[in-house]
């Protein structure tokens, strides 16, 4: 029994930074709500910063084998402080003043409480667990606006939470029943020469749950919804944060099973098919924020493709991690352009942006054309990773499709680049930009720049072995 | 008694639920199909507990089960509250104003 | 001494690219300037004869930049720098307009004239050689507001450039052949490579040369300046055709086909060019002819290997030939005319410049004692020891040759009628007069033109036969001279009393000009029409399709559909009716159709990927089951 | 025999009542159907010694759905026994899926070669499971503790629709 | 140095694109001052420049980048890429000079060519593969900026088409590299290395699946047929110095990945298939030249030649392949003269795209159709264009023929097939001489009249890159000094 509370140091900043942000916001009057901000900000500082502290320590489990404290959860643990002290920035000029804003900052710990565990937990049920913990903040998330739009997209993501929150109850039953434990160290052991027929069941079970997390195919429904109706902040927030914690949770899942079945296989079909829905569906969208939703669909699907080597070649983790890292702040950044000018939703609306506000225009280049993996920017050595990790696990055809849907993703970005450069028209009023979330925006893209310029001095960090 | 019967029982049980939850309009009745899916889930978890491996970490798993559900359906009856008042209906059939 | 070798190309080079470069800044200055470089460029040509220097230097790996004077280029060098000169001054008396650019080009030309005839590397002859068509270009076009002249200059220079491509393919085998570059070497290049490499300098030269079949092109050049065809098109960039071969005679031999081939190709030139000489009535037109049938006689020779005799004919011919076509310069400028029959009498008017006129037509007849009867006699005595035939076709030829130059020198000489100004002022105003500068060469290349027959006398000839190491090479008997003389003096005499026919296809230049129209240019411009039709409409709307498949696949974004959808239909209309004219590509139906076929699958797979988002619950679960389904499935069918 | 004797008929109660959910007339008779349910899968734990935990799913699922039925009065303004109702859609979709989702699962249930039992339970079940949520499993608890807080705050966040300022009437009509 | 080099435009760029207030001469006179420096820079490193032994680098820089995935910040210049480094200082030297009177947002324009010219150095200059493509993205983002941003008529489209199918080139090669990298037994994305390692020498399927991708990579942005198809509506809506850049020195960029990466590294894969490349060369020459020839825009014949001329490079490149009966000096002859192409084609093709400019500055056309008889009003315009256009048909004493000269004497050398190409350079006489004749003789008609001369902006760039490629016609070998040691190395590589 390894009962090390000083080892959850990030997740008990996480949660006790939730229940101050809404203790100390329940007493302040509305305008004075900066208050819980800073505490939320200040958790949000605390986190990260015992993260980094922990990342110095040896990788082991804490808690009767169902945490692991190690090189990915570090990184789970930073990119997901960091991604939610950017939401918070780039959201501060919508929420202050609303009746919601302190809710809003502890559904936001929360959830990324919620993430965080995903991503480091070794248990079956902590997962289970987890999961829950990151999906009702979401639903809170995503209805809080209360439009009929943000209500419609809430039920969705509710109903289809419900649903694979089940399928991932089913799969920890059976995985349970098969394995004879619940921990990740049990099964690896209890699952060897059980039948894969009822492995499979379950493990498609657990996996439906966590892609559902991610927003990938078959759990992708609801992602580009909740990225259209949902607040900005929010739906910057639920499009990076739970993908972190997912992925990285499947991954430590597909590590630990038998090789029974093409396990492998099934996540590489899988992620094609995301990344080619994703930038397919992407076409045609003129919401900027429908777009990016639907982007991040066909990102997971890049994603995933660490995923499917995990364990047959070392560089799928440090690929993996440093490519959630490098989606998260370009992904952000994408959110906080589309927040610092709130007026501009669709595609059209985006004329003259370089003219109005050139530096939100150039940081909104550098997302775009980092989510497309143009170098230098982090994504490009993300995907460069992740591509060499994925050859290297013998997936070179996955490679090639994910290569041809990455031209094909160009093609949407720079529908939305093209307009931001032409002549604004004559009569086209300036709806302004927010200042919080400008702000946010450039020093994103500035982060994207230099995670990819500095990729040299990250990658090594994230090359530790998982704690099982 | 078997453990193959439970488990049919269990699976029935899903079914029924899993056909709730496509077939009903009505977001409350969504969820009881739901609920009932969670069932099945239940009476599996217990069938596994004790025809496979009685540990303790089934017994905990129930728990969970449980504590989804009570959760699930605390969050359901939120969700359809928010968009009865801002809809106006509990149908999902008139909530598709976000497609493609 | 090699200082004087470079300066030989080196400072007509600058010169001239400096007076080009000036422009009408140059204009006043540029014939004195044009005329004291040649000068010097001629000092030097004779230094150099005496000295033969030799120098080379670094140009591209493995091949230098190889300058030397032999015997061979000791006789032509100076010949050319000479008339060069000759023609210069003429010119400054001719040309009035933009002379910047003329005598700069004009000295353009005479450093590449230089350095082919003391290149001994196929990289510096090359260079010079494509230079040299380059300038013709220039020149021929000189008038540039005249489309016709720049149609001429364009077909001259694309004509002796696909010729040159021999030289490319040349200078490939050789390395091949593992001969290298240098000129003396070619002959060394091993197995089926050395025919490649006399067939590519033998295609070059012939090209230059205005052999047959490449003749037609020294047709339309004529429409340039006179100086220009004077220079150019007789004495020496035609020349260096022959020269060429005379010079890589040792290869042509050593191929075993090439010297025959040379040698008739010649030898038919001098004939069939002789008799479109015979059926001209524009002066320059058969002067043009001439040239191209007297050259025949250099590259016979070259391919029998008489390259004394040939260079002889060359330097004779040279001088000639130059001279003639000044004179009709003179006459063209003064009475606006070249055609013959208005020029009837007109060296009664002139007798400065008919007198030389008439020695030239008559150097030309190969009437004795002038040049051209000595050297042709030369070549023909060696023709006879290869091939009897090949003496025949050779004096037939020299029988034609007889026939046009009286055909000129009777015209000429007669009585001008009285209506003679009505026949004037046909291509431009004429002068009525003729300005010393102009006169002053004429009789300097006519005296030329009588005495350079001592090229094959001896002491001069024998001394040349020796530097040139033909020592056991036969030597025209005393009757063949009798049968040569009396054949060129009866000709002329009969062709005094009897009319000329003038059959249509010798008038036409044989039709090759129009031959290589249909044979050639309009079938290539047929196919880069087809080919750009092809390009637009196929490679690039395969492209363009699949990115509308693409966006199509993604539905919507009206406006940018609309407008490639337009664009696709218009195109298609435009493509309809163009095919409807019998585009050449057969297989655009089953490529287009292809590209529009996959186009069309993906853009059905898009919408229908897209459509999966419902917005309907329900749906949602039931598409989730289904894909979980087939996971199942994967799983348990793949392990 | 006994336990085969009850559990087949506490199985026939559950499915039956699973079924009567989506067959009844109203979303109150629906709602005791589905506690019906719940109380006879809580039942049938108790055949497998699980006695705490069944009871737990049968108090928990009582109250649920007393719950559920005042939700629906209240917040719905529905009478739970008056509102006849069948509200279905691709009625034959949902059927499809769920019978080939059925056959698809009995048929792994059957085939599938299942492990044999390892190991015994515990003596005293509920103090295994409290060692066990003390123990090794403790994570598990406290992670549910910050899901019940954030079930709460979000809950209270989607179904209220005035926040702490409920003194800006303004806000929820523009909301 | 080097690093000096590449990034001094790169933090102009920054300091003019933050600048907003700057006054516009002041941005245009700070980018002319840059690429003047670059000049003087580059002179230094030309003058520095001593072969290397055993073919390997000068000005050498390496440091730790991603050591994780064995890449690192290492660049360097040799032979093959120190004549292209130069003509880039050269050629964006020549557009800043060019845009001196340019009014459209020439403090923005300024920026972005100036971070062109960063990538294009960078790329000529890196040693690593990840570097190389880095700089090899970056130059299509800025390319497409170029064209959306300051071209005319379909701009938008044509960029898009340029981004989208360049884009797919780059992520063709990106997988070859990765493919290379895996190979490499330690992994590594250093081109020395990898070259003296040659990796899937003995992987016959797996070399020429990588071999196929890169040559993908390369081949779209050279570009050869059929992958050339974005070339002509680029350089037709593309401004000036735009398609000068374009058709100068970033078309070299595909051409030169052939000799730096895919021939030394690939060996095996390279002989195996070089016939391919071979053929597909022969046909851009011919296909390129007479759909040139067909034209009747002559921006859009000029973007045709290079197609034909790119195709000279790859015949050369295939040839040298071509490993047979020993004829090594021919097949060194044949790649020295593929570098030289490339220096010459940039300095002559800029030259063409700068004064096929001009026309459309001053009436907004390029159809031949629309002018004749230029040569009256404008002889120094026809005159600079006679010069290009013959210089760019391959006449000897400039740069054309001297590469031309070794392409086919080597290429020939080293494979009889390569004879098919020579026709290639009598088409390109043909069509320049067509197009002279339609654009410039004759009675001046259409919009030619009163068609204004060029002034002292225009005329300095083209006349500085003729001249430079008549210096090189005329006296070759400092520049082939340079060029073939490392076109030995080259060809020893390939032939092991």
């Amino acid at each position: 029994m390894h009962k090390e509370p000083l080892a959850l140091l990030p997740e008990i900043c996480l949660l006790v930074g939730a229940v101050t942000t809404l203790l100390a916001g329940s007493f302040l009057p509305r305008e004075r709500q900066w208050g819980a901000r800073l505490v939320a900000t200040a958790a949000l500082v605390a986190a990260g910063i015992t993260a980094a502290v922990a990342l110095a320590d040896p990788a082991r489990t804490v808690y009767g084998g169902t945490f692991a404290v190690d090189t990915a959860t570090g990184a789970v643990r930073l990119v997901v402080a960091a991604a939610t002290l950017l939401v918070i920035g780039l959201g501060v000029d919508e929420l202050a003043g609303t009746r919601r804003e302190s809710e809003t900052y502890a559904l936001l710990l929360l959830g990324a409480l919620g993430a965080t565990v995903m991503g480091s937990t070794t248990d079956l049920l902590v997962l289970a667990v987890a999961f829950l913990l990151g999906s009702i903040p979401l639903y809170g998330l995503v209805g809080m606006l209360r439009s009929p739009g943000a209500a419609e997209a809430a039920l969705k993501t509710y109903l289809l939470g419900a649903l694979f929150g089940i399928l991932l109850l089913l799969g920890t039953t059976v995985l349970y029943g098969l394995g004879g434990a619940t921990a990740y160290a049990g099964l690896a052991t209890g699952l060897e020469g059980a039948p894969v027929a009822a492995l499979a069941v379950g493990l498609l079970g657990v996996l439906a749950g966590l892609v559902f997390k991610a927003g990938g195919v078959p759990g992708h429904f609801w992602v580009p919804d909740a990225a259209q109706a949902a607040g900005t902040p929010a739906a910057a927030f639920l499009t990076t944060v739970p993908k972190v914690g997912a992925l990285v949770a499947v991954f430590r899942l597909v590590d630990v099973l038998p090789g029974s079945a093409d396990w492998p296989l099934l996540v590489a079909v899988l992620a094609a098919v995301t990344m080619t829905l994703g930038n397919l569906a992407a076409f045609a969208q003129s919401d900027v924020r429908r777009l990016l939703g639907w982007s991040t669909v066909s990102q997971v699907g890049y994603l995933l493709l660490p995923v499917a080597v995990a364990g047959r070649t070392g560089e799928a983790l440090p690929a993996l991690l440093f490519y959630l890292g490098a989606y998260a702040v370009t992904n952000l950044a994408a959110f906080a352009v589309v927040a610092a000018v709130p007026d501009r939703r669709g595609l059209e609306e985006s004329r003259g942006l370089a003219t109005a506000s050139p530096w939100l225009a150039g940081a909104l280049v550098v997302a775009l054309l980092g989510l497309v993996g143009t170098p230098p920017t982090a994504v490009f050595v993300g995907k460069l990773t992740v591509f060499t990790a994925a050859w290297d696990g013998g997936l070179a055809w996955l490679v090639v499709v994910a290569a041809a849907n990455t031209v094909a993703s160009l093609f949407y970005y720079l529908r939305w680049l093209a307009p931001v450069f032409r002549r604004p028209e004559e009569d086209a009023g300036d709806g302004g930009t927010r200042p919080f979330a400008a702000v946010a925006a450039v020093l994103a893209a500035a982060c994207i720049l230099g995670l990819g310029l500095a990729a040299g001095a990250v990658l090594p960090l994230l090359d530790g072995p998982l704690a099982r | 008694m078997t453990l193959q019967t439970v488990l049919l029982v269990a699976a029935a049980l899903f079914c029924v639920g899993l056909y709730g939850a496509i077939s009903q309009q009505v977001v409350v009745m969504v969820m009881m199909g739901l609920e009932l899916m969670l069932n099945g889930v239940i009476l599996a978890a217990g069938a596994f507990w004790w025809f496979l491996s009685p540990a303790p970490d089934g017994q905990v798993l129930l728990l969970v089960v449980i504590t989804a559900m009570t959760v699930e359906m605390a969050m359901g009856f939120a969700v359809a509250t928010l968009l009865h008042r801002s809809r106006g209906s509990d149908m999902t059939d008139m909530a598709t104003d976000l497609s493609r | 001494m090699t200082a004087l070798l470079w300066a030989l190309v080196v400072l007509p080079a600058v010169v001239g690219a400096l007076l080009c470069g000036a422009g009408r800044r140059a204009d006043r200055v540029a014939p004195a300037v044009a005329v004291g470089t040649a000068g010097l460029v001629l000092a030097a040509a004779i230094a150099v004869a005496v000295s033969r220097p030799a120098v080379s230097v670094p140009f591209l790996p493995g091949a230098d930049l190889g300058l030397a004077v032999d015997a061979l280029t000791a006789v032509v060098l100076p010949a050319v720098a000479a008339v060069t000169l000759l023609v210069l001054v003429f010119s400054a008396g001719e040309i009035t307009g933009a002379r910047g650019r003329f005598f700069g080009l004009m000295l353009l030309f005479e450093a590449a004239v230089a350095l082919t005839t003391v290149a001994t590397t196929l990289p510096a002859l090359l260079f010079a050689w494509e230079v040299m068509g380059a300038t013709s270009y220039a020149l021929i076009a000189f008038s540039w507001r005249d489309p016709d002249r720049v149609g001429a200059g364009t077909t001259a220079f694309l004509t002796t450039r696909a010729a040159d491509l021999g030289l490319y393919v040349a200078a490939g085998a050789a390395l091949a052949g593992g001969a290298g570059l240098g000129l003396d070497r070619l002959a060394d290049a091993g197995g089926p490579w050395l025919d490649v490499v006399a067939a590519g300098v033998l295609v070059a030269a012939l090209g230059k040369a205005a052999q047959l079949p490449f003749s037609f092109w020294l047709s339309r050049a004529m429409e340039g300046p006179s100086p220009v065809s004077a220079l150019l098109h007789s004495a020496a960039m035609v020349a260096m055709g022959g020269y060429l071969l005379l010079r890589t005679a040792p290869l042509l031999a050593a191929s075993g086909w090439a010297d025959d081939a040379a040698a008739w190709v010649g030898a038919l030139t001098a004939v069939a060019l002789g008799a479109v000489a015979v059926a001209q009535r524009d002066l320059k037109q058969l002067l043009a002819a001439s040239t191209a049938a007297q050259l025949g006689y250099v590259v016979l020779a070259a391919g029998v290997a008489a390259v004394s005799g040939g260079a002889a004919h060359l330097v004779a011919h040279a001088s000639t030939k130059a001279l003639l076509f000044l004179a009709a310069g003179a006459w063209l400028s003064a009475l606006g005319t070249k055609q013959l029959p208005a020029l009837r009498g007109a060296a009664r008017r002139w007798p400065v410049v008919g007198v030389p006129a008439a020695v030239g037509a008559l150097s030309l007849a190969g009437v004795v004692p002038l040049s051209l009867w000595a050297s042709k006699d030369e070549v023909l005595a060696v023709a006879r020891e290869h091939s009897l035939p090949l003496y025949v076709v050779g004096l037939a030829g020299a029988a034609l040759s007889a026939a046009y130059a009286g055909k000129v020198l009777w015209i000429l000489w007669r009585r001008p009628p009285a209506a003679a100004e009505s026949g004037y002022d046909t291509e431009r105003p004429g002068t009525r007069q003729v300005g010393g500068l102009q006169q002053a060469p004429l009789g300097v290349l006519a005296a030329g033109a009588a005495v350079l027959g001592l090229l094959v006398w001896p002491p001069v000839g024998t001394a040349i036969r020796t530097a040139l190491g033909e020592t056991g090479l036969p030597r025209p008997s005393v009757l063949e001279m009798v049968l040569s003389a009396v054949l060129a003096v009866g000709v002329v005499l009969a062709v005094g009393r009897l009319p000329l026919p003038e059959p249509r296809w010798a008038a036409g230049w044989l039709g090759l000009g129009t031959a290589t129209q249909v044979v050639a240019v309009r079938p290539v411009l047929r196919l880069a029409e087809a080919l750009a039709r092809f390009d637009d409409r196929v490679l690039d709307r395969s492209v363009t399709a699949a990115a509308v498949a693409v966006r199509g696949a993604a539905g919507g974004f009206a406006r940018f559909d609309d407008r490639v959808l337009d664009r696709a239909v218009e195109a298609t209309g435009t493509g309809g009716v163009r095919a409807a004219r019998g585009a050449a590509v057969a297989d655009t139906t089953g490529f287009d159709g292809a590209a529009e076929g996959v186009a069309a699958a993906l853009r059905r797979l898009g919408d229908l990927l897209r459509r999966t988002q419902t917005g309907q619950l329900h749906q949602y679960y039931v598409q989730a089951a289904v894909v979980l389904a087939a996971a199942l499935a994967l799983l348990l069918l793949t392990r | 025999m006994v336990d085969d004797i009850v559990f087949w008929g506490l199985a026939v109660v559950a499915v039956a009542s699973g079924i009567a959910v989506f067959r009844v007339d109203s979303m109150a008779r629906a709602t005791y159907a589905l506690a019906v349910s719940f109380v006879a899968v809580g039942l049938a734990l108790l055949l497998f010694g699980l006695d705490y935990l069944g009871v737990v799913v049968v108090l928990m699922m009582v109250m649920e759905m007393a719950i559920m039925a005042i939700y629906m009065i209240m917040f719905m303004g529905m009478n739970p026994a008056l509102m006849p109702m069948s509200m279905v859609h691709g009625k034959r979709t949902s059927l499809a899926v769920a019978g080939l989702t059925f056959a698809v699962l009995a048929a792994g249930i059957l085939l599938v070669d299942w492990p044999e039992r390892r190991g015994a339970p515990a003596a005293d079940l509920t103090l295994a499971v409290g060692r066990a949520v003390m123990g090794g499993k403790m994570l598990v608890m406290m992670t549910v503790s910050a899901v019940l807080f954030a079930t709460i705050v979000s809950a209270l966040v989607l179904a209220l629709p005035r926040g702490r300022y409920d003194d800006d009437p303004a806000d929820e009509a523009a909301s | 140095m080097l690093s000096l080099i590449v990034f001094l435009p790169l933090a102009a760029a920054v300091v003019l694109g933050a600048a907003r207030a700057l006054p516009d001469a002041v941005s245009r006179w700070t980018w002319l001052g840059v690429t003047v420096a670059e000049l003087a820079l580059v002179a230094v490193l030309v003058a520095g420049y001593d072969t290397p032994p055993d073919g390997g680098l000068a000005w050498e820089e390496r440091l730790r980048w991603i050591p994780s995935v064995g890449s690192s910040y290492h660049v360097g210049v040799d032979g093959l890429s120190l004549p292209l480094v130069a003509l880039t200082a050269v050629v964006f030297c020549a557009c800043a000079v060019h845009a001196l009177k340019d009014a459209r947002r020439p403090r923005a324009q300024a920026a972005l060519f100036l971070f062109l010219q960063s990538t294009c150095l960078g790329l000529f200059v890196a040693q690593d593969l990840i570097l190389f493509f880095v700089f090899f993205d970056l130059s299509i983002v800025g390319m497409y900026f170029v064209i959306a941003g300051w071209g005319h008529g379909g701009a938008a489209r044509s960029a898009l088409k340029f981004f989208l199918y360049t884009f797919l080139g780059s992520l063709a090669l990106l997988v070859g590299f990765i493919g290379l990298y895996l190979a490499a037994d330690p992994h590594t994305f250093d081109i020395p290395e990898l070259v003296a390692a040659a990796p899937l020498a003995d992987d016959a399927v797996a070399g020429a699946w990588v071999l196929g991708a890169i040559l993908l990579g390369l081949a779209v942005k050279t570009p050869t047929v059929p992958f050339h198809t974005w070339l002509p509506p680029a350089h037709t809506d593309a401004p000036a110095i735009g398609s000068a850049v374009l058709a100068g020195i970033l078309l070299k960029m595909g051409t030169y990945g052939f000799v730096r990466i895919a021939m030394p590294a690939l060996p095996d894969a390279w002989q195996a298939w070089a016939w391919v490349v071979l053929t597909v060369g022969v046909v851009s020459v011919l296909y390129g030249a007479l759909v040139a020839l067909a034209q009747t825009d002559v921006k859009r014949m000029i973007a045709y030649t290079s197609v034909n001329h790119m195709g000279y490079v790859l015949v050369a490149v295939g040839a040298a392949g071509v490993v047979a009966d020993g004829a090594q000096e021919a097949r060194e002859l044949a790649v020295t003269g593929a570098v030289t192409q490339m220096v010459s084609h940039g300095l002559i093709t800029s030259a063409l795209f700068l004064l096929a400019g001009v026309l459309h500055d001053r009436v907004g056309s390029y159809a031949m159709a629309d002018f004749g008889g230029l040569a009256a009003p404008a002889p120094r315009y026809a005159g600079l264009f006679a010069v290009g256009a013959f210089a760019s048909l391959g006449l000897p004493a400039f740069s054309g023929f001297v590469a031309e000269f070794q392409i086919f004497a080597g290429s020939i050398g080293a494979t009889w097939f390569a004879v098919l190409a020579v026709p290639g350079i009598l088409l390109t006489a043909a069509l320049f001489l067509r197009a002279y004749q339609r654009l410039f003789t004759g009675p001046t008609a259409g919009r030619a009249e009163g068609f204004p001369d060029l002034r002292t902006h225009e005329l300095l760039p083209v006349g500085g890159l003729l001249l430079l490629s008549l210096l090189i016609g005329v006296v070759p070998w400092p520049l082939l000094d340079l060029i073939a040691p490392a076109a030995e190395t080259v060809v020893g590589l390939v032939s092991r």
